[in-house]
């Protein structure tokens, strides 16, 4: 097998653990991070295709990094003003939004 | 418009000369100004008193004098045929047509004039009746309201305008039944007058339904003049118009089994009662069997039953009355029982002398509600100026009061004696055109229920002026000095129907009376109208003048009822006057079979349990069972069902993010496994 | 061979990262382990001759964002270990389970050759010349700014907006 | 002028001005819009009204109709006009509605704006219906019209407000949604007969359908319209809603909103759905629930302890009326109806503006609450019993009008029927009679009774013209009967035709039904 697989397969494995990550953690930091783990495991997968597919999958690449900058800008943000109110990074205890 | 004014002012003779009405609208537009200027005054001028009383009166009596023009210049002319004055279009819908037309022929005539008449006098009698009433004003002008109605009813010249007259009274006597609406249980009377009348207006209704349906116009002449051909005599069609007239004929005229409003409606005030609950309102009923002769002579079966309730009620309203202390209540038994005899004399045919009793009972029960109204007046005050609370309509209360109102005393046993059909007096002659024409027609046990009826009539009616006017006094030693006979306002109304009491039978004189002259005058006036019925009916054979049932001409029987009804008012005056009564306050209730019929026969408790009560529990089931319970509640168990659907999603919605997550991984690892598995 | 070596270096270091990361108790030990992680994951894309790609994750994921991270954590003050938040072992175990199975299919996918058979690449060649004859800016730049010219400036537009969007919910509401 | 008063001007600006109306309230000054609504309001009445005199009763012709493509790809235009049948409802909307705001004016408190702003939105969507001659343009405004009572109902409404709300809602939105299937399958019939995407009416019409399907499409249009009109078992939003609406809103829903789901029998189900409209099936079920509504709607009003439901009941006795004059299909059956459309919407409106003047002043609508308040109040005494009166018919008053029209109509082809419902005549006396009793008659027995003051000049206002419609009408009728004379005699003709000549199945003939005629194209 050649360093494309290997990749892919490293790529798989990365998201699976972002997935599981997200499961496990209460603290909505760490989750935000295992999701820009998730994102970097698919810039991976397009890198990968970017040497058969042509080279545009790596302007994607750039995109996701500039939506991923946009998502941690907000989501901190959003972050920093719930932990005001709460005093805490706990998801479970941010149920407001259920009825 | 200009033909609207046209008609309503008419008062060119017709070219020909023939009759032609002179001034028709005006007839009703004089009451209706009335209304209109009195009901503005139970807003604008509360106080005043001289606005109604002027008004009030003076719109009637000019109503009258134009009905007097028109009688005048109808018997002069003696037209065959009725004339209509249509005044504009009511409804005009495909082949439907009507219009607010009028009709003027010797039957709506005569029945203006005693309508206009009566109202005439008990106006000017309620201007001292009503004198002290805050409502004065609103009183005069239902009064108003009410003849401007009752003419709308004698007029009209199809069904339907004569159902808006008849609808309208029924509204007037509602409105005056609850004259007094601060009183609950008066109030409560109108009502259910309004809603006993209602079952009578819907058979009125249907029956104008089928009318129209068979004859395709509602208009009178139209339909009298093709019924014999159009329908088949003693056919269901006609059986059924009629039995459906007769049902509005018993709600108005208070005929067993829609009579129990009457009584009740008693709670108006006297001058009322003496109006609408006597002499005119009540008599439409065999006002319209009269003027539908063609198409009651047209079903025999009809005619049977008109005969036999009236009969019944005659009698059955007569026992009860025997037993009521209540002075109005047994006036209104009384006129029960004579309506009945005018369904009675309708129903065997004899249109004619029903009414013919129609008019006299007009004078004379007029006479007797304006007389107890009289006492009740006299009484009413004495007892309000030392304020005792007595019941003043109460007869245990009253004896003796002859010295006080001799004029009420004297016009009241005129009018006694004209109700107990004793000669010279007005009942006498219609009541015995009646008795004869039941025994002449074969009807035996009419006759002999009528002849009965006839009897406990002058007994009921001697006791109420021996409990009222002789004997002693029992309205209490504090009472009787404030006692006083009424103001002319009121006496002289009085006066007037005592003397029509007297000569208002003179009318009509049959022949074979030995030593009077035979006078035909009201025969001959309604000729043109009862003429078609009575040719329908010898036709098929009916009403061929019988001998009595026992033999004897009709002289004979007339001579033998006076006699009999002379014997029973003075057994009865001999037996009573020196009883010695209590005030109602200290009596007891009768027991036994007096019991009952001081009970009524129990009918309203009958009707109470058996069917209102009834009906209220099939509504209220029908609201909470049906409407609440099926209908609401299969809609809100479909909307549960929707909610708990949404309950059982909402169990996925834990507000945890992890939890999200592990069922999204999951769908896309199911979406992947069906995918490459 | 020594692209192999390093692939199988970085691949450890990624996965060792990410696993870290997940599972540390310090949220700064976390951000820790995930610039490890980014870094080797850098270090693959260069392996996969994406040069630029490898520059600007390092730079921007690593340099800028992961240290966002940092400054938020020692801002709220939660840069110390306490007892961990992982969840109870109902979730661990479904967690691993659903996670585990996801990873699975996609191996399967992959030895399915469902993406395998787009993966081969267009040659080491190839792409060799392809840099040497526009650079491994160039190579990136000529679809970016011909091709992708609008959707580039809305990525523009949308930072700005992320930044206006971050400034007003962070901002400390007047008293 | 008079031309005016032919073109389409009249009805665009019907449309037009209440909108804008509405877009003025919402931008004066919170006590001031109220003003901005009765003017608007007003000047659509004074706007309309000319349309009495000029309509032309002969003819059964589309009058004062413009037709502009709007979207047309979909062959959707604005398409309006009004004959016969619509004329009465645009004159009752427009008369109504003043009414309903000038009551309310002491009664809402509460966000003016936004209400008077429905209120007025209300008014355009109303009159939309009824001078919309394009099925995407009537349903449309058919749908806006839920939106202005949905928020009137839920906001300024009484305590249950928004279950009713909710209910009103649920009830008319499930209906309308089958319509608008029924809708879209008849156009699509159409594009699949003649090649042409159109939602005109007058286009639409002229589509033989089949008679299966027929059925199927006439249920679908029938619920809607049942729903809305509201016949039996469909009704029990009605209560509901109304106890819970403000007084305007009950007005409106009462005078104006019930009239569309019979309106819509009358100028969609009944034409494009003759066959079944006509078969023995569906006028039996009709008549049926008609009779049942009758009867039960009295019997439900009888035992009501709740003034406004009380009225809420009687709504359904009276619609039923009309059902059953409508399905008759006689002219008197159908002119009565209609008639008895419009009096029930003045007399029941009448009616809710009196309990409302009463809750106003006391704050509860419950009957045993009140009594003797004839003296306290003679004016509004005189004015109920009036009112009360005229709801059960007495002949004088316009119910009588309607009720025997519709007896007559009907007794002619279903003598059964007619004699049950004529029995409703007693019962509206057995549940009408027993509330005035209890409450204006008998002593005043409350103490919060005892001060009340009779109602007042505006009160008075609001009131007047409803008393002088109900004598108006039940004195001299004719000239509202002549109005709607033609157009109901075509539309039975019409309607006969299709029944016996529509297709058993589609397209097997090239049959082609007659549009309507339109005044100054066809005439």
């Amino acid at each position: 097998m050649d360093i494309e697989t290997y990749s892919l397969i490293l790529s798989a494995l990365l998201f699976a653990i972002g997935t599981v990550g997200v499961m496990l953690r209460r603290n909505v930091i760490i989750m935000f991070m295992c999701i820009e783990l998730m994102l970097n495991a698919v810039n991976l997968t397009l890198v990968v295709f970017s040497r058969s597919l042509g080279i545009e999958a790596q302007v994607f690449v750039f995109f996701v990094i500039a939506v991923a900058a946009a998502e941690a800008a907000v989501g901190l943000a959003i972050i920093i003003s719930i932990f005001r109110h709460y005093e805490l990074v706990d998801v479970d205890r941010f149920n407001l939004l259920k009825w | 418009m200009v033909n609207f004014l046209e008609s309503f002012l008419r008062v060119a003779q017709h070219a020909d000369g023939g009759y032609q009405p002179i001034l028709p609208g005006l007839i009703l537009l004089f009451p209706l100004v009335g209304f209109v200027i009195n009901g503005l005054g139970a807003f604008l001028w509360r106080d005043s008193k001289r606005v109604p009383s002027l008004v009030g009166p003076l719109a009637i009596i000019g109503s009258f004098a134009v009905v007097l023009a028109n009688f005048l210049a109808m018997h002069a002319a003696m037209p065959h045929d009725p004339a209509i004055v249509s005044l504009w279009t009511w409804m005009a819908v495909g082949d439907l047509s009507i219009g607010v037309d009028l009709q003027f022929d010797q039957l709506s005539v005569l029945m203006l004039l005693v309508v206009t008449g009566v109202s005439s006098v008990i106006h000017v009698y309620s201007i001292g009746y009503m004198r002290e009433d805050p409502g004065y004003s609103r009183y005069f002008s239902y009064l108003n309201l009410f003849v401007f109605f009752m003419s709308v009813l004698v007029m009209g010249a199809n069904f339907a305008i004569v159902f808006v007259g008849w609808e309208g009274v029924g509204l007037c006597s509602y409105l005056l039944i609850g004259f007094w609406y601060e009183n609950r249980e008066f109030a409560s009377a109108g009502k259910k007058a309004f809603i006993v009348n209602r079952i009578g207006d819907f058979g009125f209704l249907v029956a104008m339904l089928l009318v129209f349906t068979h004859f395709g116009t509602l208009n009178f002449v139209e339909v009298f003049a093709a019924a014999p051909e159009t329908l088949v005599f003693g056919g269901g069609v006609v059986t059924l118009i009629t039995l459906l007239l007769f049902l509005g004929a018993t709600g108005k005229s208070a005929q067993i089994p829609l009579y129990v409003w009457l009584p009740d409606a008693m709670a108006g005030p006297t001058p009322v009662s003496a109006l609408i609950h006597a002499a005119t309102m009540v008599t439409a009923g065999v006002y319209l069997v009269a003027r539908a002769g063609v198409l009651f002579a047209m079903a025999p079966v009809s005619q049977a039953t008109v005969a036999a309730i009236g009969a019944g009620t005659a009698l059955f309203a007569a026992t009860i009355a025997m037993q009521q202390y209540d002075i109005k209540k047994v006036l209104a038994y009384s006129t029960v029982s004579q309506l009945g005899y005018m369904f009675l004399a309708v129903g065997v045919g004899a249109f004619t002398a029903g009414m013919f009793h129609l008019i006299t009972h007009a004078f004379f029960k007029a006479l007797l509600f304006l007389g107890s109204g009289a006492v009740i007046h006299a009484m009413h005050h004495a007892l309000h100026q030392v304020h005792r609370h007595d019941d003043p309509n109460d007869m245990r209360n009253y004896g003796g009061l002859k010295n006080v109102l001799p004029i009420t005393w004297g016009t009241m046993w005129i009018g006694t004696v004209a109700i107990a059909g004793i000669f010279p007096f007005a009942g006498f002659f219609s009541k015995d055109e009646i008795i004869w024409s039941a025994g002449s027609y074969g009807y035996t046990v009419l006759w002999v229920v009528s002849i009965l009826t006839a009897l406990l009539t002058a007994g009921y009616m001697t006791r109420l002026m021996v409990l009222t006017f002789h004997g002693e006094n029992r309205s209490g030693a504090d009472v009787r000095p404030h006692l006083r006979e009424v103001p002319a306002v009121m006496w002289v109304p009085l006066a007037i129907l005592a003397v029509l009491s007297v000569v208002g039978g003179w009318i009509q004189i049959p022949e074979s009376l030995p030593a009077l002259p035979a006078v035909d005058a009201l025969h001959h006036w309604l000729e043109p109208v009862m003429e078609p019925a009575r040719q329908v009916m010898t036709e098929h054979g009916l009403h061929q003048a019988h001998e009595s049932p026992l033999g004897g001409g009709e002289a004979v029987w007339a001579i033998m009822s006076t006699g009999l009804a002379l014997i029973v008012v003075m057994l009865t005056f001999r037996a009573l006057v020196h009883r010695r009564y209590r005030p109602a306050s200290e009596s007891e209730t009768p027991t036994g079979f007096a019991g009952i019929l001081y009970n009524k026969w129990y009918v309203d408790e009958l009707y109470d349990r058996l069917i209102i009560l009834p009906l209220l529990a099939l509504w209220r089931g029908c609201w909470r069972i049906v409407d609440v319970g099926l209908i609401d509640g299969t809609l809100n168990a479909m909307a549960s069902g929707t909610r708990m659907v949404g309950w059982v999603g909402s169990l996925f919605q834990t507000g945890r993010v992890a939890g999200y997550m592990f069922w999204f991984v999951t769908g896309v690892v199911l979406i992947l496994a069906l995918l490459l598995l | 061979m020594i692209v192999d070596f390093f692939f199988v270096l970085f691949a450890v270091m990624a996965i060792g990262g990410a696993a870290g990361m997940v599972l540390a108790r310090n949220p700064v030990a976390s951000v820790m382990y995930l610039v490890m992680a980014f870094f080797a994951l850098s270090g693959v894309f260069v392996l996969l001759d994406a040069h630029f790609i490898a520059a600007v994750n390092l730079i921007v994921y690593a340099g800028a964002i992961l240290v966002l991270f940092l400054f938020v954590i020692m801002l709220l003050n939660l840069g110390r270990t306490e007892k961990t938040d992982l969840r109870g072992p109902l979730y661990r175990m479904l967690a691993i389970v659903s996670g585990g199975a996801f990873f699975g299919l996609l191996l399967v996918m992959l030895r399915g050759g469902h993406v395998t058979s787009m993966a081969g690449g267009m040659g080491q060649e190839t792409m060799d010349a392809m840099l040497r004859a526009r650079g491994a800016v160039g190579v990136v730049a000529d679809p970016m700014f011909r091709s992708y010219l609008v959707p580039f400036e809305i990525t523009a537009l949308l930072l700005l907006v992320a930044v206006v969007g971050a400034i007003v919910l962070a901002r400390q509401k007047a008293p | 002028m008079s031309n005016f008063f032919e073109s389409h001007w009249v009805l665009s600006l019907l449309l037009i001005l209440p909108m804008a109306g509405a877009a003025l309230c919402l931008i004066v000054q919170e006590e001031k819009s109220r003003y901005v609504a009765m003017l608007t309001s007003v000047v659509a009445f004074a706007i309309s009204l000319p349309l009495f005199w000029t309509f032309r009763s002969g003819t059964a012709a589309i009058q004062n109709y413009v037709s502009v493509p709007w979207i047309e790809a979909w062959g959707i235009g604005y398409t309006i006009g009004i004959d016969g049948i619509s004329i009465l409802m645009v004159l009752l909307t427009t008369f109504v509605t003043p009414l309903a705001i000038l009551a309310s004016f002491t009664y809402i408190q509460r966000h003016q704006r936004a209400y008077y702003a429905m209120l007025l939105l209300l008014l355009a969507a109303m009159i939309g219906v009824f001078v919309s001659l394009d099925m995407f343009l009537f349903f449309l405004f058919w749908e806006i019209m839920l939106i202005p009572m949905y928020f009137i109902i839920g906001v300024w409404g009484g305590k249950r407000r928004v279950y009713a709300a909710v209910k009103f809602f649920l009830f008319t939105a499930i209906g309308s949604l089958l319509m608008l299937v029924a809708i879209v399958v008849i156009v699509y019939l159409y594009y699949r007969q003649y090649g042409v995407i159109t939602f005109a009416y007058n286009d639409l019409v002229q589509l033989p359908i089949g008679r299966d399907l027929q059925f199927v499409l006439f249920s679908a249009f029938a619920l809607a319209f049942a729903i809305k009109v509201p016949l039996f078992p469909l009704h029990t939003w009605l209560p509901d809603a109304h106890v819970e609406a403000p007084t305007a809103g009950s007005v409106i829903l009462a005078g104006v909103l019930l009239k569309m789901g019979a309106y819509g029998f009358l100028r969609f189900a009944m034409p494009f759905f003759s066959h079944a409209a006509t078969s023995p099936v569906v006028v039996g079920t009709i008549l049926v629930l008609s009779l049942v509504g009758i009867i039960y709607g009295a019997w439900v009003a009888a035992v009501q302890p709740d003034a406004k439901k009380l009225v809420a009941y009687t709504s359904v006795a009276h619609l039923g009326f009309v059902m059953m004059g409508l399905f008759s299909l006689t002219t008197q059956g159908i002119q009565g109806g209609i008639l008895q459309m419009v009096n029930h919407g003045i007399s029941t409106g009448a009616l809710f503006l009196l309990v409302g003047m009463l809750y106003e002043r006391r704050h509860t609508r419950m009957i045993d609450d009140f009594g003797g308040i004839a003296k306290v109040m003679p004016v509004f005494a005189a004015s109920f019993l009036l009112v009360a009166l005229s709801s059960i018919g007495l002949p004088g008053t316009n119910g009588f009008i309607g009720e025997f029209l519709i007896l007559i109509g009907t007794f002619q082809k279903y003598p059964v029927v007619a004699f049950i419902a004529a029995t409703g005549v007693i019962f509206a006396a057995a549940y009408m009679l027993p509330m005035v009793q209890r409450m204006l008659y008998g002593e005043v027995d409350r103490e919060e009774n005892r001060v009340l003051s009779d109602i007042g000049i505006r009160e008075r206002l609001v009131l007047a013209p409803a008393l002088v419609m109900i004598v108006l009408i039940g004195v001299y009728p004719q000239p509202f009967l002549s109005l709607t004379s033609a157009s109901v005699e075509a539309l039975i003709e019409q309607v006969e035709h299709r029944a016996v000549s529509a297709p058993v199945q589609m397209g097997v003939s090239d049959l082609r039904f007659d549009r309507m005629p339109i005044l100054g194209i066809d005439e």
